[in-house]
């Protein structure tokens, strides 16, 4: 166990990440956006498995954990929202559902 | 303990007429009444008895409780001269205040009282607390009631009324607040002792910059509240919108709140930087006598023409505050009871006019002297009041201001005696308006006082005769106080003079 | 160049390419694959980072559960062929353009910070799922905690939106006329 | 201490008059109303009549100090009254003319509506112009002489339906509370320089403290003239009198023309020390006598209206007494005060009597013989008249103009000057007095007379003009038979005048000159206004500019109205709306702009707000690099 070097592992948490970001952008499909979001969290959590490696602590790992549940947790009612949209407008259109303007 | 039986009574006097009112609406007029009238009595009873304490060294009624110990704050209420009688003045002008509301309120009954005495409390608090911390509880206590007062049964263009009282009041008060917490950390990082006791933090040495920024934030509170051009332009609208009760207690005791701030907080605990800053206070002093005058005799409407001229009296306030003699302290002190009585009168009369022709336009009114002469001679004591005219207690008031503000400065006296002219300018044109020239269509829907209208004005009408011809009760009873603030800007300019001539 | 770089290399390029095809598909599921592909590829990358308990939980959380989630929604929606259509009129080249700017100047930000920012290290030693453990129930217990209110509030959140009722509408949703 | 320690009453029995009808007046029947008006002066009067004997017996100075008023520091203003002869005369006229002129209101006012409001501020102002003169500090007097100012407000403005009434009252408590202003800037002035607004303190102390001459004690004598000149109707604020003429007749008796105006010659009277501490000062004095006694008595030369020719004509006495005050002649202004009081009043009320008699007519040459119709006016009017004109020998008028035109030429500070002002002045009063009795009692009857005076309005015209007459006696020139009754009975209040050496040989030429200045007056105006008919139309029409300049009184009331009431009318209607405001207005009208900009970028578009977020993280990240 040696001998990467942590800016390679996270040079590659930032070309994830700005994958994701560049398809949250483009995308108007809610799902696709939804997707693209977890992506981003991935790519975040590997940041933090390369910090932790470095220190040899077990906190990176935790913190992956903890953007793990929140994935979860978002996921889930991200999807019941989906559903309750698609129901609503019969389309996953991010720009029809504009009605919350000031 | 007395001081907070004061303010308690009237809490719990309000949580009470709130709740009775779901009941019977008159009841909770009667409890409100009765509530004020207890702490009226009880604090006359109280100036009577001590009167002979008044030249002592101590304060007349103190009291003092730990509460939370660990931040410093403590139940500390305590009374002077100048607190016993700004009291009375605010449970008289509180009983006033419900006795007018008697037949102009009729919806949320309970929940109008709930305010009214809400008020009184928060300001009966600010006039006996010592704890700088509940100082502006109290002073929250009194803004938001009020907020609720002028929103809710207050005229055509109340809300707007309304809020723009609570952003300007707010807004002032969180700067005090920030001066408060700069004093108390300032005082505490020096000495180790984190309080917000009033002695205590009179003794902390905060340096000259300091000093001056933490002076403009308690500053801006009382500046804004008194008010002092170019702050004052909430007070028109808030005093004209407001329910006859509520422009009563603004003009009559929220002003004086002002005032009383400037004299027990901000002199004695900077009074370097309030030295500094006499100038130019009495320079906004005397353009608010001569703006507020101007802008009397400019409007149309009765309680906005009597709202400017508050802005009027309360320039000769600032001007005498920061003349710094005895004679100019002692003035303010008058005219703080003399326009809380005289201008609290001219709006009971707005609101008596109010409730017999539905509205406040000068122009539609005249010639209501034939049929009302009653209301007429009242209004013209308290018009003449407003003039300065000798033997009412206005006079006093101003007399000894421009007489102090002489020692100050002449210019600026000479400035703010031509504010007397321009007061009898607006003041004659009230009575011009109201109830000489030929009779409107209006006269005819005029009737004389009711006996409740009686019972408010003719009290304030002897009061401020004689207050006029006596007003020596008062000077007495506030002798001390004043002579102590005076006491230490006096000391702060000794040194002064003493470091300067050490240090040339 | 030893193993582990070489298998970080490998699974790395695996992972961004899989990547810019989950972002590029218009069909839902072939992007879902590919996304499976990428946790899969990431997981080993973590593995060779010397964390094999987040490797797992990579492999059984992410691609496990969260996708299959995702799939099921996808299936309850009962999309058409349409669907696909639509998504390739919406990806149009030119939306690309900006997003891709803009990213392409992040990207060149963080590149800057990461290699003049002195973030020179290796990872030495793997981390056991023993570690994690002792680490996440004994300091970090009050965020465990945490995280299972959050897994609980989310659980009620998804029950209470997700339910299907016929006429109530959610009343974030509701329509309004304006 | 004898009859003396009563003095409290006097002022306190019109007072209580005063407060019993206004709180019950409305409720009280004509003749109840009337008892108390007119008893409480009357004992009042009464009162004085007893301490004046009392005082005459045993001269001296009484203080009496009722309560201790303000105490707060070195000011100490108690409610005291001081009795000295000075002031024993001037309470003397007050209540006694006061009396009558109340006794003479009883049938005038009888038919009124607001019978106890009047009878109420008439003995109010009894009260205010009472402790005006037996105030023993000067804020005490400051009282007295802003509730005689009120009272004269509220009694110009008596019939309030018409607004012309009430703007003559607002003119003339604004334009005196102009003069107040001063005055208070002057006690302010005063009470800095002697830590007490005590007369005597004051006047004791002023010697020692200021030097002759002093910059500072002009200052404050300016200052206290300024007061007087706004109350005694002096130039540059004498313009409120004439319209202050709206009032009831009576008011104008006893208010405009025998007490209040004149108190400001008391007021400089009694200051007399600080004045003659400053020649510049007594100069001053003299000069606003002199020209105010002039201008005056050319407009009332010119007016149409009874009681307005009576008001200039008042004014211009009054610039006598000014005049007499400039050159130092102490008492000879006292006593032509005391004169001008009795023959005043009296001509008002003869006026009073006749524009009653006429339906309100006040234009004299719609008059005209009068003569025959109303005998009793018509003897007291001449009497008074004559007094006015200073008829040489027989009338008190002639007695203490006289003494002021001896003073105002022979005096060490009078010059030739102001005394031919006062001469050209004695010319014109001659004239419009003759102009006045001619056009009213003579020629043509053009109104009918419709109601003749009752007792109570004749006696007390009677009583007038026999004291009119006589009271001249009081003080003869010595080269006369020489009574002093008047000088030396102020003697120890005021300094004598000092006359220049070597100069009491021309008295007779310079009292001969003045009767016969009088008697060619008189004549000139027999011969315009009623040997040739038609003459003073001719005048009239050869010059209508000065004519009506003259008849405007100088064109003051334009060149006020240009110079102070336009400007502050258009700058309180300008600034109605409260310019302050609206720089809040401002900053709430930015924020709300500033609020609708912002929230358009709320569109509801999910990914503008990623890319918001996106663009908000790279500003972030490159200001984390590039600083």
């Amino acid at each position: 166990m040696n001998a990467i070097p942590i800016e390679y592992g996270l040079i590659l948490a930032g070309i994830l990440f700005m994958l994701g970001m560049v398809s949250v952008l483009i995308r108007r499909n809610i799902i696709f956006m939804l997707i693209s979001v977890e992506i981003m969290l991935n790519a975040a959590g590997l940041a933090f498995i390369v910090a932790g490696s470095k220190w040899t602590q077990a906190d990176g790992q935790i913190m992956f954990i903890f953007i793990l549940t929140m994935a979860a947790a978002e996921v889930s009612v991200g999807l019941a929202l989906i559903l309750q949209i698609y129901h609503q407008l019969k389309t996953l259109d991010t720009d029809a559902a504009n009605r919350m303007k000031g | 303990m007395t001081l907070i039986a004061f303010i308690g009574i009237l809490m719990a006097g309000g949580l009470l007429a709130w709740i009775i009112a779901r009941w019977n609406e008159t009841l909770s007029r009667w409890i409100a009444l009765t509530v004020v009238l207890i702490d009226l009595m009880w604090s006359v009873a109280i100036l009577v008895s001590r009167r002979p304490d008044f030249s002592g060294t101590d304060w007349l009624i103190r009291f003092d409780y730990p509460w939370i110990g660990r931040f410093g704050i403590g139940i500390s209420v305590a009374a002077d001269g100048l607190s016993l009688v700004l009291l009375i003045l605010t449970f008289f002008l509180g009983a006033v205040s419900v006795v007018v509301s008697w037949r102009e309120i009729r919806d949320r009954v309970g929940f109008f009282h709930f305010n009214l005495l809400w008020v009184l409390a928060g300001i009966a608090g600010v006039f006996v607390v010592i704890d700088l911390f509940l100082f502006y509880f109290f002073w929250e206590v009194m803004l938001i009631p009020m907020y609720f007062l002028i929103g809710t049964w207050g005229h055509e263009n109340r809300r707007y009324a309304a809020v723009k009282f609570f952003i300007f009041t707010q807004a002032s008060g969180l700067m005090m607040l920030l001066s408060i917490l700069g004093l108390y950390f300032i005082h505490g990082i020096n000495t180790g002792t984190y309080t917000f006791d009033y002695f205590e933090l009179l003794t902390a040495t905060v340096g000259t910059t300091a000093g001056r920024w933490l002076m403009l934030g308690f500053l801006a509170a009382f500046i804004v509240k008194l008010p002092v051009v170019p702050f004052h332009s909430w007070l028109p609208d808030a005093h004209s919108q407001a329910p006859t009760a509520g422009s009563v207690i603004l003009a009559g005791l929220l002003l004086k709140t002002g005032a009383y701030g400037i004299l027990r907080f901000v002199l004695p605990l900077f009074p370097d930087a309030s030295r500094e800053l006499a100038s130019i206070a009495m320079t906004l002093g005397v353009a608010g006598i001569l703006y507020g005058a101007l802008l009397a005799y400019g409007q149309t409407d009765f309680k906005r023409l009597v709202a400017y001229t508050s802005v009027s009296h309360m320039g000769f306030v600032m001007l005498g505050i920061f003349s710094f003699n005895e004679l100019a302290f002692q003035g303010v002190v008058m005219q703080l009871v003399a326009h809380g009585l005289s201008t609290g009168a001219l709006f009971v009369i707005a609101g008596a006019l109010y409730e017999r022709i539905h509205t406040r336009d000068l122009s539609l009114m005249g010639g209501f002297w034939t049929g009302t002469p009653f209301i007429g001679f009242i209004t013209l004591v308290f018009v003449m009041a407003s003039l300065g005219l000798p033997g009412l207690a206005n006079f006093i008031a101003e007399f000894l201001i421009l007489n102090g503000a002489w020692q100050a400065s002449h210019a600026l006296t000479v400035a703010g005696a031509m504010g007397l002219i321009l007061a009898m300018a607006y003041s004659l044109r009230i009575m011009r308006k109201i109830f000489f020239g030929p009779a409107s269509d209006m006269a005819s829907r005029m009737s004389d006082l009711t006996l409740r209208e009686k019972v408010v004005l003719v009290p304030m009408t002897l009061l401020v005769i004689f207050l006029g011809l006596f007003p020596q009760h008062v000077f007495n009873a506030s002798e001390k106080t004043v002579k102590d603030i005076l006491g230490v800007v006096m000391r702060s300019q000794a040194d002064a003079i003493q470091n300067a001539n050490e240090n040339p | 160049m030893n193993t582990d770089l070489l298998i970080f290399f490998t699974s790395g390029a695996v992972a961004i390419v899989a990547t810019i095809l989950v972002i590029t598909q218009y069909n839902m599921i072939h992007a879902l694959l590919y996304l499976i592909v990428s946790f899969l590829a990431l997981a080993v990358v973590f593995y060779v980072l010397g964390a094999p308990f987040a490797a797992a939980l990579e492999v059984i959380v992410y691609a496990g559960a969260i996708v299959v989630l995702i799939i099921f929604v996808i299936m309850m929606l009962n999309l058409k062929k349409d669907a696909e259509e639509q998504e390739k009129s919406w990806l149009t080249p030119s939306v690309w353009i900006g997003p891709g700017i803009l990213c392409a100047i992040l990207m060149a930000e963080i590149l800057y910070v990461l290699l003049a920012g002195g973030f020179e290290g290796n990872a030495t030693q793997a981390v056991g799922a023993r570690e994690v453990g002792r680490s996440l129930y004994g300091p970090y217990l009050i965020a465990v905690e945490l995280s299972g209110l959050l897994l609980m509030a989310g659980t009620i959140g998804a029950y209470h939106l997700g339910r299907q009722r016929r006429k109530v509408i959610h009343r974030f949703l509701e329509m309004t006329d304006e | 201490m004898n009859a003396v320690q009563y003095l409290w009453l006097v002022p306190l029995l019109p007072l209580l008059g005063a407060v019993l009808l206004i709180v019950a007046g409305r409720n009280m029947s004509k003749p109840i109303i009337a008892s108390i008006g007119a008893g409480s002066v009357g004992l009042s009067a009464l009162t004085v009549i007893v301490i004046g004997v009392a005082f005459l017996s045993n001269p001296d100075v009484y203080e009496i100090s009722v309560w201790q008023w303000i105490a707060v520091g070195n000011l100490t203003p108690s409610i005291e009254l001081h009795l000295d002869a000075l002031s024993l005369m001037f309470i003397f006229v007050i209540t006694f003319v006061g009396f009558l002129i109340h006794l003479y209101s009883v049938e005038f006012m009888g038919e009124d509506s607001g019978y106890a409001r009047f009878f109420a501020c008439l003995n109010l102002f009894v009260c205010s112009m009472l402790l005006l003169v037996l105030a023993g500090n000067l804020v005490l007097l400051y009282l007295g002489w802003e509730g005689v100012g009120l009272c004269s407000y509220l009694l110009i403005g008596f019939w309030y339906e018409d607004p012309k009434n009430g703007y003559a009252a607002r003119k003339a408590f604004i334009i005196t509370r102009v003069g107040d202003t001063a005055m208070l800037i002057g006690l302010f002035l005063l009470f800095a320089t002697f830590n007490s607004l005590d007369i005597e303190t004051i006047l004791s102390a002023a010697p020692s403290r200021w030097e002759q001459g002093s910059s500072i004690a002009t200052v404050a004598a300016l200052l206290l003239l300024g007061g007087a000149a706004g109350k005694s109707a002096q130039l540059p604020l004498q313009n409120w009198l004439p319209d202050a003429m709206a009032g009831p007749t009576p008011v104008s008796a006893l208010i405009h023309a025998a007490t209040m105006v004149t108190a400001g010659v008391y007021l400089i009277a009694r200051m007399n020390v600080l004045f003659e501490l400053s020649p510049v000062a007594m100069t001053t004095v003299g000069v606003v006598g002199a020209v105010t006694l002039l201008i005056a008595g050319f407009s009332a030369m010119t007016q149409t209206d009874l009681k307005r020719v009576l008001a200039y004509s008042t004014i211009s006495q009054i610039g006598y007494m000014f005049l007499a005050l400039g050159v130092g002649a102490w008492s000879a202004a006292i006593f032509h005060f005391f004169t001008h009081a009795f023959f005043k009043a009296l001509l008002f009320l003869g006026a009073g009597a006749i524009i009653e008699a006429l339906h309100h007519e006040h234009n004299i040459f719609r008059m005209g013989g009068l003569r025959k119709q109303l005998p009793i006016v018509f003897i007291t009017f001449l009497a008074g008249a004559a007094s006015l004109a200073a008829l040489p020998l027989v009338t008190s008028g002639f007695y203490s103009k006289d003494m002021i035109l001896w003073y105002a030429w022979a005096g060490e500070k009078g010059s030739g000057l102001l005394f031919i002002a006062g001469l050209v002045g004695a010319l014109v009063t001659a004239l419009y007095t003759t102009r006045l009795v001619i056009v009213t009692f003579f020629g043509y009857a053009n109104t009918r007379v419709s109601k003749r005076p009752g007792w109570r309005m004749t006696m007390p015209l009677g009583v007038l003009a026999a004291l009119s007459v006589v009271v001249g006696f009081l003080e003869v020139p010595h080269n006369f038979w020489h009574a002093q009754l008047i000088s030396g009975f102020l003697g120890g209040v005021l300094p004598a005048a000092v006359i220049d050496s070597g100069i009491e040989a021309y008295e007779w030429a310079l009292q001969l000159l003045a009767a016969v200045v009088t008697l060619g007056g008189i004549f000139i105006g027999y011969f315009v206004y009623m040997a040739t008919p038609g003459l003073h139309e001719l005048v009239k029409k050869k010059f209508p500019t000065l004519h009506q300049l003259m008849y405007d009184g100088w064109g003051f009331d334009a060149l006020y109205t240009l110079l102070f009431v336009k400007p502050v009318t258009w700058l309180a209607r300008a600034s109605r709306g409260d310019v302050i405001d609206g720089i809040y207005t401002g900053i709430a009208w930015v924020a709300i702009a500033a609020n609708r900009a912002i929230a358009t970028t709320q569109n509801g578009v999910m990914r503008w707000y990623v890319l918001g977020i996106v663009v908000g993280a790279l500003l972030i990240i490159t200001l984390g690099i590039l600083v």
